[in-house]
Order: structure tokens, then sequence, then C-alpha cells
């Protein structure tokens, strides 16, 4: 059991790789085999993923050093700078890595059903896996290049499964300008790496901190990666993609997508708090982060109002829904080397922002998969062709009531616990923020409401005559989500005390980030 | 380089990257967007690779080593990551506009709905 | 008016780069305490003369696991879009 | 399909290409080279061959699931080699100081050897088959998808 403690961060990465290598040779043999190992390997990471988080929640971060005669030897013995590769994995990781173990073990289950029907298979499943592999490698890693690696696999692979069902015409360019942004994104990454490089002759993030000098190079370095991280999380000047990816891919697909830009909201936070933290400009920077997040929440918002297609309107609506995490995570930035206001509020607006990821995650994933359902039964994304179809797909309906209701911050849900948190707390920095963000949320309750309408109530269409439930493994996906958010909803004391605040504590905490790398020298 | 007022080969690699964004901003073939790609992954990689070179070293591999001073081994193993990765970016993007080519008849990205870069 | 945005946001980029370009150490003298290490140590470490290949599979091996994953990753892709699809 | 005397030559120089790739597949960890590269010059030789016999007469002998599974194997390998370090940490070098080519040369610049190098050269060899798998399956399915063939699951 230590040993496995020990070895987890690792084993959370290579098991979805080596069980998507394995996938192309056991695939062609037995399907079934293929799917059972398929599931078994992301609930198997998913178990590891828990105990990590427990053991970290107790014991404080822990780090990994590849290659080296022990896993804790992070600096070669008498030498003073990091060498290998590290892995460093504190609460905000594991936060990160929990909403990615469940999302992509709830979009696993519901493909199974889902795409039954499709050729190619093999190459769907191995695909899944890698993003989920990427995604993890992101979230776990302590090493710039590494984090540049795995965004690429995940891009990679989402953009090659944003364009999986190539007999529509809009999925190629769905998938190009995914990857498209990506590269770009990823292009000034890697250039942001090499003026660390240059200047440092380092790639660890906690040794980069330790001796971030916060020059001219430095500074444009940050604006390249925060540029990049927002392009990848479709903040709203560069959020064009975003609609058009996501709306095309299959749903389980776009669920995971979703959770990737969180991957990359978590390399901004990562960038903002953990490599620069307090050297920064924070009022400068947390401002620029907090104006991108009202600019998303309320252009996504408005912009969705008017859509037809149900998941373009889910895509837009996920841009908002990332501005009120910037928000959170702004005001934090903005206050932290300030520990009065950190402490009355600014430390509040970031456990709302952390706490928003995790339940946009969980609502947002039953969103889409309820619109992929719909998909499933009725062949069209469009709103204005459906209607009346609560009676044939009672599950589907709740279910979307339940993601609707959440999205919305209706009072008992989950969504509402973490918007009110946000609400006080920035209300406190700055009142027309906190008002901008209610206004936001009273639009997207209107826009679920009359998407809710013109697909489930109404007058029953004729053409769908023959349309019933859902199949069970998509029904077991959906619940899988709708059971986190009815515990998210129930308990979000216990959420916040458990989860959040500690992820946010490790962000803010940028000294323990690098003596873990740097020993007794941070 | 001394006697050199500034550096030549920093400067390339701002030109080079300069260039691939210019390409990607202004053209809407969307052969021509990859192409700018493919530069700005190619000024990438030799910014890493200029930065680990160190006057006068040779490549850092024993066998039959003339000297012991070597340039920088990591930026080049950086570099050979970053080249297989434009590579593999490369191959999906041009599949990706051939299916685009074959559903609309056209790699102009005006013309096959609102595709911008 | 977006021309006139993409225009100035690409003059502002290009001028960064040439300002990095000149504020950047000298060409041929970088910094070097991690390669240092590797220099001197990855004969000893790894048993490998070229300490190119002691990096990429040894030191940094993680990452060329990445690099191999991404290239089949890729390939995976391109195959699975030329696939034949069932119609309707 | 190019004319016969292409086609000869080309029958020949596949052998010159495959020996070439092997050669630095081989010695990457003692000269400059190495799996990557000499899988993207093996890759090559399957270049030439699609040049020489065109895409059609290729993919009857040479289809796509070969290259599948090859490349799976070549990460297998590799990953598995990553796995063998395991009882220290994952990717540790577990072969150095071993028989198999655990020989660590004399410091300093030296005339090389073959068995040196730990894990290295194992791993090379797993990256090889996945670099000459996977660029020869993309070589091909983008040639057969200019004449527009898809292909078989």
């Amino acid at each position: 059991m230590h040993a496995l403690v020990t070895h987890s961060p690792i084993l959370i990465i290579a098991i979805p790789l080596l069980a998507a290598f394995l996938i192309p040779l056991i695939g062609r043999a037995n399907e079934k085999a293929r799917d059972v190992l398929v599931v078994a390997a992301l609930a198997f990471v998913g178990f590891l993923v828990i105990i990590l988080a427990k053991d970290i929640y107790f014991n404080g971060l822990r780090v990994y050093t590849l290659g080296a005669s022990s896993s804790i030897l992070t600096i070669p013995e008498h030498y003073m700078v990091p060498v290998r590769i590290i892995l460093e994995v504190d609460s905000m990781s594991t936060f990160m890595a929990i909403i990615t173990a469940t999302v992509s073990l709830a979009a696993a289950i519901y493909s199974l059903a889902f795409v039954r029907e499709e050729t190619g298979q093999n190459r769907f499943y191995t695909l899944l896996l890698l993003l989920a592999a990427g995604m993890f490698g992101m979230e776990l890693t302590g090493d710039l290049f590494n984090l540049f690696v795995f965004l690429e696999i995940a891009s990679i692979a989402g953009a090659a499964l944003t364009a999986f069902r190539t007999r529509f015409a809009d999925t190629a360019e769905g998938g190009f300008k995914y990857i498209v942004i990506s590269s770009i994104a990823a292009l000034m990454i890697l250039l942001a790496i090499g003026l660390f490089y240059a200047q440092y002759n380092l790639i660890n993030i906690g040794a980069l901190a330790q001796v971030m000098q916060y020059t001219m190079l430095d500074k444009i370095a940050l604006a390249l990666l925060v540029i990049a991280f927002m392009m990848k999380l479709a903040g709203v000047p560069l959020h064009m993609w975003c609609p058009d990816a996501y709306s095309v891919a299959p749903a389980s697909i776009t669920v995971m997508l979703v959770a990737a830009s969180y991957a990359c909201l978590y390399a901004l936070f990562r960038t903002c708090f953990t490599l620069y933290g307090v050297c920064l400009n924070l009022v400068t920077v947390g401002w620029i982060v907090i104006i991108f997040g009202l600019l998303s929440m309320f252009i996504g918002v408005t912009m969705a109002v008017f859509q037809s297609d149900i998941k373009r309107l889910m895509a837009y609506h996920c841009i908002s829904q990332t501005g009120y995490m910037l928000l959170g995570i702004g005001v934090g930035l903005a206050v932290l080397d300030n520990p009065e206001a950190l402490n009355s509020y600014g430390i509040a607006a970031m456990n709302g922002g952390i706490f928003h990821i995790i339940n946009n995650a969980l609502y947002k994933g039953l969103l889409f998969l309820t619109a992929g359902a719909l998909f499933y039964r009725t062949g069209t994304r469009d709103l204005n062709k459906m209607g009346g179809l609560a009676h044939k797909m009672k599950w589907t309906a709740i279910f979307y009531i339940i993601g609707a209701l959440s999205i919305s911050g209706i009072p008992p849900s989950n969504g509402f616990a973490s918007k009110l948190l946000l609400y006080e707390s920035t209300y406190q920095f700055h009142p027309v923020i906190a008002i901008v963000a209610m206004i936001t949320s009273i639009l997207t309750l209107a826009s679920f409401t009359k998407a809710f309408y013109s697909a489930f109530m109404g007058a029953e269409l004729p053409e769908y005559e023959e349309v019933k439930e859902v199949p069970k493994s998509m029904m077991a996906g959906m619940a899988i989500l709708v059971v986190g958010i009815i515990f998210f909803s129930l308990f979000p004391g216990l959420v916040i005390d458990w989860l959040a605040h500690p992820a946010t504590e490790a962000l803010i905490n940028q000294g323990a980030y690098i003596s873990g790398i740097m020993g007794g020298m941070g | 380089m001394e006697g050199i007022p500034f550096n030549i080969p920093f400067l390339a690699v701002a030109a080079m990257i300069g260039i691939a964004f210019y390409i990607i901003v202004s053209q809407r073939n969307l052969i021509k967007l990859v192409m700018g790609l493919s530069i700005l992954a190619s000024g990438v990689n030799l910014f890493l690779i200029t930065l680990g070179y160190r006057e006068g070293g040779i490549a850092p591999v024993y066998t039959h080593a003339p000297t012991e001073r070597m340039v920088l081994p990591i930026p080049q193993a950086l570099t050979l990551t970053s080249i297989v990765i434009a590579v593999a970016c490369l191959a999906l993007m041009l599949s990706m506009v051939v299916h685009i080519y074959r559903h609309t008849g056209d790699i102009d990205a005006e013309k096959s709905r609102q595709m911008k870069g | 008016m977006r021309k006139i945005a993409i225009a100035v946001s690409l003059t502002v980029f290009i001028a960064f780069l040439i300002a990095a370009a000149f504020l950047i150490h000298p060409f041929g003298s970088p910094p070097s305490q991690m390669d240092d290490y590797i220099i001197e140590n990855a004969q000893r470490e790894t048993g490998a003369n070229n300490a190119v290949t002691a990096v990429v599979f040894d030191y940094r091996g993680y990452d060329t696991l990445g690099e191999a994953t991404i290239l089949f990753t890729a390939v995976v892709g391109v195959v699975m879009l030329f696939r034949k699809e069932r119609r309707g | 399909m190019m004319s016969k005397i292409v086609r000869t030559m080309s029958n020949f120089l596949i052998l010159v290409v495959l020996v070439y790739g092997l050669y630095i597949i081989m010695h990457g960890h003692s000269t400059p080279g190495g799996g990557f590269q000499g899988g993207a010059v093996v890759a090559s030789g399957v270049a030439l061959l699609i040049v020489a016999f065109g895409s059609h007469s290729i993919h009857e002998n040479l289809k796509e699931h070969h290259l599948s599974i090859l490349k799976s194997t070549g990460l297998l390998i590799f990953i598995g080699l990553a796995f063998g370090g395991m009882a220290r940490t994952f990717f540790y070098n577990f072969l150095v100081g071993s028989p198999i080519f655990g020989h660590i040369p004399p410091l300093g610049p030296n005339p090389g050897e073959m068995l040196s190098g730990g894990v290295i050269p194992l791993m090379d060899i797993g990256v090889s088959l996945n670099v000459a798998g996977g660029l020869s399956a993309i070589l091909l399915v983008m040639a057969l998808a200019i004449t527009a063939t898809e292909v078989e699951e």
C-alpha cells in the first residue's frame, strides 16, 4: 500500500497510456475485452487518484523524481538544481485530477453505447484514454516542458476525436480549428519556456519560481503564457473556436474537452500563483484576469441566448461559466500580497472559483451528455426540430432539469453554493463584478428554460413516435455525474473544507511548492 | 560573438516567428495557414537550438571527441521532442484539410463558413 | 476595424520579439548550470557516450515517452479520419 | 507506378536505406542518432517504395493493421522498460552495471562501445519501431487518401 501511494503520481499517468497502447492489439481480437479494459483502467486510475488525494490532504505535497534512484531525490547529490523531470502533486493538482478521473470515467461508460454503431471504435477508445492521460499529465507535472508535451497529447487526441464522425460536413472544420488554436497556443508556451531557459537554465516550475527575477523577458513570457492558456480555455476575445469544436464532437468527447480546458485553467493558475507569485504586479494582473472573466461571462451568455443548436448553446454557456472561475481567481490574485483583504474575502473568492470548477465539470458534463442523448435518439441538435420529448425520455429530462437548475444557481444546488461564495466575496472587492455575475446567472436560467421548453415540452412530434429512452450504459454515464451533483448539493461545506480550501491553500502557498523541489533551500 | 553588436541568430528567430504570425492572421487558404504554423514551429525550434550554442563547442558526444568543450545537450533533446510534435500536428492538420476539401470542395477559409485560425 | 486591431497587435508582438532578441544573453555564452551536470555525469550515470541520447532516454525519458505517444496519437488520429464509415 | 528502371533501382536502394536506418538506431547511444532518426530513415524507405510502386500495390502487401501492431509493440517495449525500473522509480535505468548493455565506457573521449548505455539502446529499438510504423502508416494512408481509398477497420 505504501509503495502504491509512493508511485501513484506516475501510475495515474502511465496506466491510461499502457491501456491505450494495448487497445490496438486487444481490440482486434475481442471487442468486449477492450471495453472492459478501458473502463477498468479508468476506474483503477480513479481509485489511485482518491488514495493519492487522501494522502496529500493529510501529509502535504508529494514529489516524484522520474529516473532517479529514489523518488524523493529531486536534486542530484552534491548539486544545486534539479536535472530530472519531477512530478509535484499538491492539493490543487489532486483536485483537478479528481475532476478528470470522474469525467473520463463517465465519458467512457457513456461511450460504450453511444459509439456502438460507429466504425473505428478501437481508435476512438485509444484516443479517449490518451486524452485522459494528457490531462492527468498536465495536472500532476512539476516541469514546464513536460506540461507542454502533455498539453500537446491532450490537444491532438482531442482534435482527432472532435472530427470522429467524418460523415458530417462540419466535424473536420471543428477539429481543424481546435488543432490550429492548440498548436499556436502550444508553440507560444514553448517560446516562453525558451525565454525562461535562456535566462535561468532551468525548466522546473519550483526551481524557476525560486530564482524568478521578473525581468522584461519574464514579462514577455508571462504575456505569452497567459494568452496561450486563454486561447486553450476559450476566454472571450479568443473564444471563436469553442462553439464550433464543442458542437460537432461526440457528446462524450465534448465532456472530455471541457475537462481539458479546465486542465489549461489549472496551468494558468499554476503560472500566475506558483511560477510568478508575489513578484507580479498583482493588482494589474489580477484585474486583467478579472476583466477577461467578466467579458467571458457576459458575452458568452448573451451569445448563448440566441442559439438554436443545443450543443452550441451549451458551449457558449461553457465560456460564460469559465468567466466565474477566472473572476474568483482574479480577485484572489489581486489581493495576494495584502493579508488583511486576502483573509477577509480573497480566500473566499478563490474557494468559490475553485469549487465552481468541479461543479461546472459535473453539471456541464451532464448537460452535454443529455444533449448527446437527445442527438442519439432524434438525430438532430436543432432545438426548433425537437419537441415533446419529456414523456419519451423521462430520465434524460430529469437529468437535464438537475443540470439546468444547478448551472443557473437555484438555491439547493451545488451551483448556488459556489456562486454565493463568489457573489459575497467579489462584492467586497468591487460591487460591479458581483452585479454582472448575478445578471449572467439570470440570463443563464432564461436560456436553459427556453431550451427545456423547446426540447422536452410542447406537442409530441409525429417523427419522434418511435423514440425511447437511451441505453443503460449512457444512463450509467449520466448517473455518475448526477450522483456527484446531488452529493455536492447536499454537503457543500464538506466539499469546500476537503477539496476546494486545501486547493486554495496550495495555490497561495508558493513557498511550500518551492521547498518541495529545492528542499530546505526554498 | 565579439564584434557583432547584436544577436543576429535571435533576430532571425524573431523574424521567422513574426513572418509566421503574419501568415497565420492574413492568409485565407487553409494550406497556407498550415504552412504558417509549420514556419512558426521551425522558428521556435531554431530558438531552442540557438539557446544551447556555446562558443567553439562541439556536439555533446564523447565518441572520438577532440576537446572537452561541448554545447548544451538539453536544448537539443527539447528540440528533438518539439520537431516530432510539429510533424504530428502537421499530419493531423493536413488530413483535416483533406476532409474539409472533400466536404466543401474548397480550402478557402472565408467560403467554408466563418473559418478563422 | 478588425484589420486594424490585428495589425496593431501583430506590430506590438513583433516589437516585443525583437526586444527579447536584444535582451537575451549574447549568442554563444548561455548560462549552463543544469547542462554542465549532464555533460559531466552522463557517461558515468548512464554509460552512454552521447549526452543528447542520455538526456532523451534517461534524464528526460518521460518527455520522450510523451513525444512517442504524441506521434502514436497523431497516427491513430490520421488513420481514424480516413477510415471507412458505415453510411446512414 | 513508375518506370521499370526506377522500380529496379528502388528494390536495391531499399536495402541500403534499411541498413542505414538500422545502423542509426543501434548506435544511438554512442554516435549522433537514435530511435527517432533511424525510424524516420526506415519510414523514408517506405516512402521510396510508395513512390516507385504506387500506393495500391504496396497496400496489397502492407496493411494498416500490420503497422498498427508494429507501433503498439514498439511503445509497449518502451513503456515496459520504463516500468522495469519501478523498483526504484519509473524510468530508472536499471540495466547500468548489469551484463546486458551495462558496460560503462571509460570516462572522457573514447572510441565508443556497443554494449553500453543500459536501457537506452533497447528504448531506441522500441521508439524506432513506433516511429517507423507510425510514419509509414501516415504516408500510406495519406497516399491512399489522394486516390480516395478508405482504410479498412
